[in-house]
């Protein structure tokens, strides 16, 4: 047991939990007056439905040894047996607390999917479809990337290298960004949308969420170390400056087309957040300020794709999360260091390790896309995705939840 | 002069915006509104406690015009305001005795 | 009676309450309104998507007056709303048929 | 047919709803003013700095109505919205020229 | 000194403290535009005016050695006296950081107490009322639960087990909750409240405190470990499991009557904490979800039969604290582990242990109530609880404060 | 290295961050609606600009060896060399995490400084003021008290006493709110402002933002221990104290006068935060008190001074940060304990201690006031400080941003 590297890792899920809530703050402001409680909500139910479902099944399909050729993990841990207060296997803190910490990852990567459900979603669909992307989508993922799945053994004997994912870029970002474009070719755009883009009901909010997700990823990132050592210091300066060359990038860019939106340049932060990701402990700090910068443009030019495309993959995150992801995941594969990540990036001759970069993007996105859509059909057509008509136009809040985000009188 | 006052659903404020300009009205003043008809309101429900919600969001539009349009804007907005559900709103139409223009200090009417 | 209605710009309602006040006229109701006239209306970018706002920020004053000094309210609000740039606003007065004070329940005209 | 504009307290609101109610009276139109009239105002005060509020919170209630229930009208609002304070509020009815349904586009007067 | 257990200790401090302003906006966002400076503000005054007392007397009088029979502690550490740099005896962290980390649960109580002021309180009435209370009732109680009063020796000697109370189900959510109770019942309704409801002004508000709560609640539980173990690590995971469980079992619960609210899902997960709160280093895990299932039914419908009951209780304090914290302590007897609590639960046989907890928990509530109902009626005799009846229609913001929450004009 | 003083930093780097979202939300609930977005996003920009400059030159001109005679830090850590995971020099912490806890602290100073900005700065002139102040003003001031620059030794040479300022006392809070008085005198008073003050437009949020900033600063002034021990755990007591009786204070010296408004209550904390900073660990925790009342009261007269002298210092930077950052390392000089801080205080007959912080507060003060308008002067000449008057009219969230901050329909 390492007590230090727990001490911190406590603090860490704490932070990582919140970031559920920076997202939903986030996503809440952007969305009109009468979704805001729904919007919240989505990230609420995802929550605690995969909360429940990690200590049933989620944590073993992820973490537990290998079954069926290293698909997902075997049942060993369902239920939680086994987990308790010695340190998990490889790790110097407790099972418990591991376990609590990978499931606050989950937790989030539902959050950032409720994205193309935006303002349109029916509560029932939503839920059914998040459980089952778990199960299908996130847990496997997770498996393959961190939990000695099968994609991490393929790519070392085809390249000699492993991939590279410190804190999530390709199991949290990718996997969630390119999901929900799948999901929102499926789902359709929101009625009304004519062109015309629905202003944020809330800058203040979502800005306020971009505040939390900043602070929360912290934790994300400088946790993911599992020590409170040197690489968990180095991640954390290094996510930090991330956020603020992105933040600085997406301001700059879009000050040459018109003037520099605070949305904007809080999405340049998370872009930049989403890109040091995988990268944190793998890179030199100031590798972070060029990751940030490149992230940022790449997902403003996404953005702006996607916008013209006419699809309705209302709150970006696949533009953010998504794009960014694997920007960060293939720079990661440049800018890793020897001397923190084992292996050299391509900035020191390290082919090796920018081609298991980009397998292991490919197979990712690939697949998270692909399986994505294929579960958002059959929802649609066994449970139902979206609701009528008149309960979108009179909004999710009342429609859904009964509810008024604000009241109209004193 | 008249004035006329449609009250209208949120969602369909653009249809009438539309609507109104492409036969040449631009200026018009809208605010929010709650109302209530022959619809029966709606029941929320906060921690259990049933709150019933029987004004629900409307938008008033005001239009100032000239007498003899009046006819052509009420057309505009009562077609594109109809969903033919209750609830659409109601248009009516106020007398003006005079009117100006504050930046110009003429008088319209 | 009369109803004097004044369209103006947020900016110029402390103006218009003293101007009104100077006159002894203290009795006013207002509320915040969105309008749009000649103006143009301005754009709004939201993460690189561009939205048009074309209704703009207005304030309502509605001051209901005896017919005689219906003359000095018009003026007094004309003056202190008055910019001279698009925008500025409009007045409008509407017939009032009757009126009641509800604390003293009598009619006041 | 007329409007009857009435300018009350918010905490009465409920009451008045309740008095039209019960009269037969669903029809209204309600929004968030700010009022002043021979009441004083408040003054509030942030970090030491005073800042007079003397445009305290209203609603406004709108009811367009049958010429011959006017009346009637009046005198359920007057009543539900008394309170014998200051502030209690004022009523106006205007003429109306013509009126409509959206949903069945008919003519109401 | 243990440096590791320090440094989660100082991050678990200000997670609690942050807690009173989860609170407050928890409230806030509940009570109408009118009154919601008030509503911050009477956390914000509570909390200030018992940290001064918890320096001049608070601390002494919970965690001193015993006086008077074991009702309070003495005042060996009135004024601060001794409290240094060194580790508070028994623990492994510096004296300093106890007192402070003890400060903040107070500070908690005393928020979570504000509801049945809502909307009618005179501030003067209040934080007298805060002031006495702290003494009268929050401070005895803690003595006899976790300074070696009374009731931790009365109780082994009558079962033979110790009362456990992890992290406050009684000292905190019992006690603040059912004397919510007494005080609404002292302080009668708020006018206007004729069998309607006043809708929340602010959905969102209330949710960013849930948040901020769900957050603080990890410092609060795991920090109460006093140590960064796997005891710390094992009451982390189960605080969250149970605040998913509960956010899932209200929502489901009430899904079936209507529509599952988000203030609904909120308070379930809030019913979940509190229940969890005096488990959480007690129990197994995998004992937290159904532990937060349990309260969160629990308190909906402890809440429904308070609106039935026309007791405008207004924030539902007694509802979601009160009950869920007794549901919660009579529970821990059931699931305790004996290798966790060192006795067992009924679940394993161990009769002493929820007798020990029915006791004790009897005794808390029954205290709590009384003592709060009669320190109601006497500050209201002398000093006067609520304000007139014209500043009550006005709004508390106005007439208290001098203050409007949102500025009307542009 | 010392793992638990790095599990504590870790942490405590993460509250400094959250802080500057706290000012951001403290200035934005206080300005009007037409300006909230660009409120915030002053302090997210100044946040992104100086952490990219922090990494390429600031963090070795304030922490780097002295050159130019101790007027500044060389460029040995320009762009980071050197900074990687081992600890940096004097501290049991790794270099990159003490490169980005001390990042934090200059975030959070810029983004006290925009207060004198608010409501009419052009987002350009501001940026360019802020990277030029942070070099000029914060970078040399850092160095001089904390990185071995000339005025400790000149001070001690004078006084035979080493300045002490455990958290920032005067080097964020003494010198950011001098240089916002300066700045308001030299960028004028916002339009409109005859007399009468704007009303904030939503007090909910300025005391959100009062919360995190509460919540955050426990990292800034127990994190400054740079280890998780007694001296940690002393400062995190003290800081706590001195808000609550900050609040306290003020809220009872303005009930005098009237009634105790929110707002004021908040200010009262802050104040007493900022007073307790430069003492945190270096007075024992009951002098937190007189320490936090002191300085609520000294900031409440002067911000009435303020007011009536008409200069539009608008969110009262100078009256808060400056008189309480002043007062607090004036009276640090008072109540300074040997056994914490090396040398006695006035009460103990510390004659030095006293005229160490005398000498070096006047120098601070007056160089950050005298090189702050001087920058602005000359910024106003070169780029220009305000927007034009249409500007200001129609609100900076539209001119400067092509925002609205609330949208006006559902
Ligand atoms: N008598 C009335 N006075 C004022 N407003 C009315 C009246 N009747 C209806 N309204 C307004 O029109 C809206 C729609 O009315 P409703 O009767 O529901 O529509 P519909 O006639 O289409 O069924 C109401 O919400 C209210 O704002
Ligand atoms: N025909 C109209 N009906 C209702 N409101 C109008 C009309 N024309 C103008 N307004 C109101 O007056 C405001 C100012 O009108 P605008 O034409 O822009 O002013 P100006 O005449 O000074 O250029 C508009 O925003 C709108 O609220
Ligand atoms: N001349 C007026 N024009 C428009 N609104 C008025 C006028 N006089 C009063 N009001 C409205 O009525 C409200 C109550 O008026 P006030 O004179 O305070 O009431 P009371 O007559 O009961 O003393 C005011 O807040 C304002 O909204």
């Amino acid at each position: 047991m390492d007590p230090a590297a727990t001490a911190w890792v406590l603090a860490a899920t704490s932070l990582v939990v919140l970031m559920v809530f920076g997202v939903a703050l986030f996503y809440g402001g952007l969305v009109r007056r009468k979704n805001v409680v729904n919007m919240i909500a989505l990230s609420l139910a995802a929550m605690s439905v995969v909360s429940v479902e990690w200590a049933v099944m989620g944590f073993s399909l992820a973490f537990a040894p290998s079954v069926l050729g290293g698909l997902v993990g075997g049942l060993d841990y369902a239920l939680l047996r086994g987990v308790g207060l010695e340190p998990f296997p490889g790790t110097g803190v407790p099972s418990a607390l591991y376990v609590a910490f990978q499931l606050a990852f989950a937790a989030v990567t539902l959050a950032i999917l409720t994205s193309p459900f935006a303002e349109r979603a029916s509560l029932t669909g939503f839920t059914v479809f998040a459980l089952l992307w778990a199960i299908i989508v996130y847990q496997p993922v997770a498996h393959w990337v961190w939990g000695g799945g099968w994609l991490d053994s393929m790519v070392s004997s085809l390249t000699g290298a492993s991939p590279l994912d410190f804190a999530g870029g390709l199991v949290v970002h990718a996997a969630s960004g390119f999901s929900a474009l799948a999901i929102a070719l499926v789902i359709g755009p929101r009625r009304g949308l004519d062109g015309r883009g629905f202003p944020p009901h809330s800058i203040p909010m979502t800005l306020l969420g971009a505040g939390l997700l900043w602070f929360g990823w912290f934790g994300f990132n400088a946790g993911s170390a599992l020590a409170a050592d040197g690489v968990a210091g180095s991640a954390l300066l290094s996510t930090h400056l991330a956020a603020a060359s992105g933040a600085l990038a997406w301001g700059l860019v879009s000050w040459l087309r018109g003037r520099p939106s605070s949305v904007g340049m809080a999405s340049g932060a998370l872009a930049g957040l989403v890109a040091i990701t995988p990268a944190a402990g793998y890179v030199e700090p100031w590798a972070s300020i060029p990751i940030g910068v490149l992230a940022a443009v790449a997902s403003y030019y996404a953005l702006a794709w996607r916008l013209r495309s006419g699809i309705d993959e209302s709150l970006d995150a696949w533009a953010v999360h998504g794009v960014a992801g694997v920007a960060g995941s293939l720079i990661t594969g440049v800018f890793a260091s020897e001397a923190l990540a084992g292996q050299p990036g391509l900035l020191w001759g390290g082919v090796p390790t920018i081609m298991a970069q980009l397998i292991s993007t490919v197979v990712v996105v690939v697949y998270a896309f692909a399986a994505s859509y294929l579960l958002a059909k059959a929802v649609e057509a066994v449970v139902g995705l979206r609701v009528r008509e008149e309960e979108e136009y009179v909004g999710l809040d009342v429609s859904q939840h009964g509810e008024e985000a604000y009241a109209w009188t004193e | 002069m008249m004035k006329v006052e449609a009250i209208i659903r949120q969602e369909r404020l653009e249809h009438v915006k539309k609507a109104l300009e492409e036969r040449g009205f631009t200026g018009m003043t809208v605010c929010q509104v709650r109302g209530r008809g022959e619809e029966a309101g709606i029941e929320l429900e906060y921690r259990g406690q049933i709150v019933k919600v029987d004004l629900l969001p409307r938008i008033k539009i005001e239009v100032f015009i000239d007498d003899e349009k009046v006819d052509e804007v009420v057309q505009a907005i009562m077609e594109a305001a109809w969903t033919g559900n209750p609830g659409d709103g109601r248009i009516f139409v106020l007398p003006v005795a005079r009117a100006y223009r504050i930046r110009t200090r003429e008088r319209l009417a």
